[in-house]
């Protein structure tokens, strides 16, 4: 299997090929001598040139972080040949962003239309929880496609609020 | 002692309570609100009752209700946490006209203290100094006198205010006029009343504050006090005990005082009096709180005591078991308070579902919990899940040691502020105690730098995401089954989702 | 202070040592065989190398494979833990010649206290109190004049002896000559040495233990004593500090003497030193532990202490960091020691899966353990899993709160000694400090008297048996296929099957 | 859907029918006002007559056991209408009762030939772990019907050894 993982903007091509007990692995073409083990659900050993990491993988709505000892990085991991990521490939190309709710919450406000501009940063939507608000903002300057959600509506961490080309 | 005690609270505090009652051999009674039947404190419970719906006002602020159970169950006293009604002296009335014990001070104490000029002019009257201005509300023109007279920069401040609503500092004559009444309307619109003091302002003041503990019998003791001093818009993030800045002398002075304000509101049970220090060790009074404290468990630490056993004996009409004599301090403890809030998107609170749950343990690591893995952080209350306390001979080993505590400790699928106490912990001015209450703002106004190191790991992370990707695709080829059935829980992400494959397989 | 240790250990003294070895910036070395690549101490060291297959001897045991990779990854200090190559002098010597620094005593201490009747020659010259009896080997002849001299009834002991190997009790001169020979040829067969020795028989005494700490410079103090005498077969069961029966002036003296003995054996670094008290509290020396005791978490919790912390500098050559007079005692700790093992089932091991571990956790309690859910249990080692200690403010205190802990401490999927511990801390004799070495083999003679109260859980159990069976049920008709998925995974039971199932829907 | 729970001898009937949120419980005909949730896989929050009940079920090998509190019973759960339950109730009702390994081990001995008259508490199959042998007997007496390891096999807990009838 090949993975492109993105991290901090930089992209690590991952190769790995899975034996009898173990994972051979590439990177950036590059072979790893890698020792890793599934302790528990979400929880990696992994072992390299005698070095051990506790590897755990956190997922909060949409995002995914790695946390390697107390260093923790946001990834983003691609399948070259996986249909969904030629899909999202597909749309970032197209410029498409999403706001996407950061936390579970209810939508308190609405700050903009369907077909208006926004600018990167402009406030779009508002959305509460534990009593506070929060401004969820324009990732980048376009038109607002598609608004998802309507004022009052209970919200999903990591669902799709709207879209802006 | 008693037979049965009511818990009017929820979360750590709830279950801290359940549990020194367990040891005591007091039935413990939960109370819960309809999006808490899952929590903690139900289960840890003897005995739990519905006590209404989500919002707070009509369950754990429902007296009424409360009351009724504690009447139904047979409860004989009512321990009502820190925060909800802990500081309610209406509430306190109604437990004694119900013939229910209130675990804490009389509502007479309650009262006075629930006043900052009333606090003020009794707290002045017993010889506690005060940060100098006046003691009672001011129109605009005494409050411009008294500014002259205690010399600018001066803190406009409403009396019935608290979290920092109705505060306003004003450094020069001139902004005297628009401040004072800005601040008036604020109060007004907060607290429904207007009344208004003023304090010279102190410059980077540290928060310290004495912990005193009284029987019903007229004995009055302190347990040293707690730094409290790294905060973020009033609330406390860290304490530790004992303070750095404070010597053997320092300390029983304070205490003197802490006991002297005390008696002088005829307190009982346990109580906080928080001072402010400024740069030259001078304290004065800030306000006294009327409940057990979030962070009493450095206290406990560094005092050997246990502060609820000893809330519930004292309620019971025990004596002190010990004199000032008998309280030594002995080593360093420091506690952190993990809150689901995202520190990266301005605190902003994150509840949701705890997916992974790894919580620190060993020498020297106490956690008090309120929250479990596969347990739904509920939008209703406040975001605090539990708290971290460590204890070790001094303070270097305590900060390595919480370190170490928190390198252990991992929540998935929800945000929290764990990433943020290392940023602290590693600070220079934190690790050499150089901290006021203006620390965390200005440490949180710089960019984080990151950790060393921290390249070498970022292939390490890199080629983990791929690991987990490729493990749970494989999972998702061999059963897609599976995949599909998990797939109705509707899991947000597909990475959630394959993680949940995964999980099947290592159980 | 060294930069790299490696321990030399697996389980939970292993992640113990690597947490003292993360809090003070040391980085540890793990190695473990292949049936541990999975364990804990593994996935917690900053480094891990695989040292051989499963038995012990090719790997734990294997001093020429450790030492190599200590050299190659370049650690100046090896930990050893306790059991395993603690009390091997060889290996302490073959590190020296490695440039390796042991971190214990000096071979030569190690020698001495590993010879039954060196160590006590060596005792009896520096003035320590001795069981009377011969401190030499003996010839038959020669052990029934000591016999005599003494009075029945007496101990045939051999000198290489441990564990009750080798070890007889005579009540009457007729049992001698049959004792003494069986006694002798059980040695040899066991130890590969014949020489026996002779002591009064003690009846049930106490086992109480001095913990004492020496630096390279000449300074050694004691750090109060361990009240141990709840065992099974040898075995410690739970440790408590202090013990009941010890007073300010019995501590001091048994304290000094284990001081003594420590400076006439040139000892360094942490030591116990076991002792024997009859009914009349007075104490003879049993014998002298030359490393860290699985049961030093009580002294730490008593003492404030950390000793690991403490061993790692006094390796590294730092003097002492404070002197006997700065040493005090508070509150009351007791530990209890988690084994993956069957009480009803004569305490038979019980490796396997941990499909489901809860921990104890908040005020006073610790635990110090090397597993996790779902790891599986090897069968190749000791069954000790984890420790639960718990620090209160006077004995009975702890001995409710470490109740309150075992009810919160759940381990799935494995037999443990769980339940033994509340009948224990329940018994009048234990409740009482009415203890001796026989105590435990007393209470298991005796059958276990179900709780007060269980004839109505009764019903609970069997509504929630059926509830599991339902909800399970439930969840193989709606979703068939992943049931079967899971069932691939060869679960033992259809019960363990659904559990599975159950546990897909509640992550 | 009804079961019979069987602890210490006592067997209960259990009626359990799911509703909307809730399930309605009737425990040997009497209507038992329960409030179950299941917080964690094997854990059960039970709420009866206000009374708080943490429930947990142990599973080790063949043997399942209710933990309530501190209290700990063994249990047996029949569905009269489940296929394997009335299998397993013929089976005991013929009589024969199987000899399952405790936990896992090794086969160092074998005490008895298939075909051979065994009494009830004789040792039949020795088992070893973690140094430490374990005798296990004969749960009957009667004929030691079958033998399904050898010495020296690797056993799993809850596996079937032996059958006597």
């Amino acid at each position: 299997m090949i993975y492109e993982v993105t991290i901090a903007e930089m992209v690590y091509r991952v190769e790995l090929v899975r034996t009898e007990q173990a994972w051979n692995c590439k990177l950036n073409g590059r072979v790893l001598p890698i020792d890793a083990v599934f302790v528990q659900e979400g929880v990696l050993s992994l072992l390299l040139d005698g070095k051990s990491y506790e590897v755990k993988q956190e997922i909060i709505g949409a995002e995914t972080n790695i946390v390697v000892g107390h260093a923790r990085f946001g990834v983003a991991v691609r399948d070259p040949r996986s249909f969904r990521s030629r899909q999202r490939a597909g749309a970032s190309e197209q410029g498409v962003k999403k706001i996407t709710a950061p936390m579970p919450g209810k939508v308190v406000r609405i700050m903009a239309a369907v077909g208006a501009q926004v600018e990167a940063g402009q406030s779009v939507i508002v959305i509460e929880a534990m009593k506070m608000q929060n401004e969820l903002k324009a990732p980048k300057s376009g038109v607002l496609k598609k608004i998802n959600v309507v004022e009052g509506a209970a919200v999903e961490a990591g669902q799709s609020l709207a879209e802006i080309e | 002692m008693f037979k049965k005690v009511l818990i009017a609270n929820r979360g750590e505090i709830a279950v801290r309570v359940i549990r020194a009652c367990r040891e005591m051999g007091i039935a413990s009674v939960a109370v819960f609100s309809d999006v808490d039947r899952n929590a903690l404190h139900v289960s840890k419970a003897d005995e739990a009752y519905l006590v209404g719906p989500a919002p707070a006002r009509e369950s754990y602020l429902n007296v009424a209700k409360i009351l009724e159970v504690a009447k139904r169950c047979g409860a004989e006293a009512i321990h009502p946490g820190y925060g909800f009604l802990s500081e309610n002296a209406a509430f306190a009335r109604a437990c004694a006209d119900a013939r229910v014990k209130f675990i804490g001070p009389p509502p007479s104490a309650m009262e006075l203290m629930g006043s900052k000029t009333r606090a003020r002019t009794a707290m002045k009257a017993a010889g506690v100094p005060m940060v100098p201005g006046s003691a009672r509300g001011l129109t605009l023109a005494e409050a411009e006198d008294m500014a002259a007279s205690v010399g600018f920069p001066v803190m406009i401040k409403a009396a019935a205010g608290g979290g920092g609503k109705g505060m306003r500092l004003v450094k020069s004559p001139a902004e005297m006029k628009s401040s004072f009444e800005t601040a008036q309307s604020e109060a007004l619109r907060s607290f429904n009343d207007g009344e208004i003091y003023v304090e010279k302002f102190i410059e980077n003041p540290r928060h310290i504050e004495i912990q005193v503990l009284g029987d019903e019998h007229g004995n009055v003791v302190f347990l040293g006090e707690r730094e409290c001093s790294v905060q973020r818009r009033h609330q406390k993030v860290i304490e530790e005990a004992p303070s750095a800045v404070i010597g053997e002398d320092m300390r029983q002075r304070m205490g003197a005082v802490a006991v002297q304000a005390a008696k002088s509101a005829g307190y009982t049970n346990a109580g906080t009096i928080e001072f402010l220090v400024d740069a030259q060790r001078n304290f004065y009074f800030l306000e006294m709180n009327t409940r057990l404290q979030v962070e009493h468990p450095v206290t406990e630490l560094v005092t050997g005591l246990d502060l609820v056993h000893l809330q519930l004996r004292i309620a019971s009409g025990e004596k002190l078991p010990f004199q000032q004599q008998d309280i030594t301090l002995r080593g360093h403890a420091i506690e952190c308070r993990l809150y689901a809030e995202d520190p990266e998107n301005n605190f902003f609170p994150s509840p949701g579902k705890i997916t992974k749950l790894l919580r620190p343990s060993g020498p020297g690591v106490r956690e008090d919990s309120g929250v479990y893995e596969g347990w739904t952080v509920p939008l209703d209350y406040d975001p605090m899940l539990a708290k971290l306390i460590v204890y070790a001979a001094d303070r270097p080993a305590a900060i390595a040691r919480m370190r170490r505590a928190l390198d252990e400790y991992f929540v998935g699928g929800i945000k929290t502020n764990l990433g943020l106490f290392r940023r602290i912990l590693e600070h220079p001015d934190f690790v050499a105690a150089r901290i006021d209450t203006g620390f965390l703002d200005r440490l949180l106004a710089t960019k984080a730098a990151a950790s060393t190191g921290t390249e070498s790991l970022a292939e390490i992370a890199a080629v983990s995401a791929a690991l987990f990707a490729a493990a749970s695709a494989q999972k998702n080829s061999q059963n897609s089954s599976a995949t599909t059935e998990i797939a109705q829980q509707s899991q947000p992400s597909a990475w959630k989702r394959t993680a949940r494959t995964e999980g099947v397989r290592n159980e």
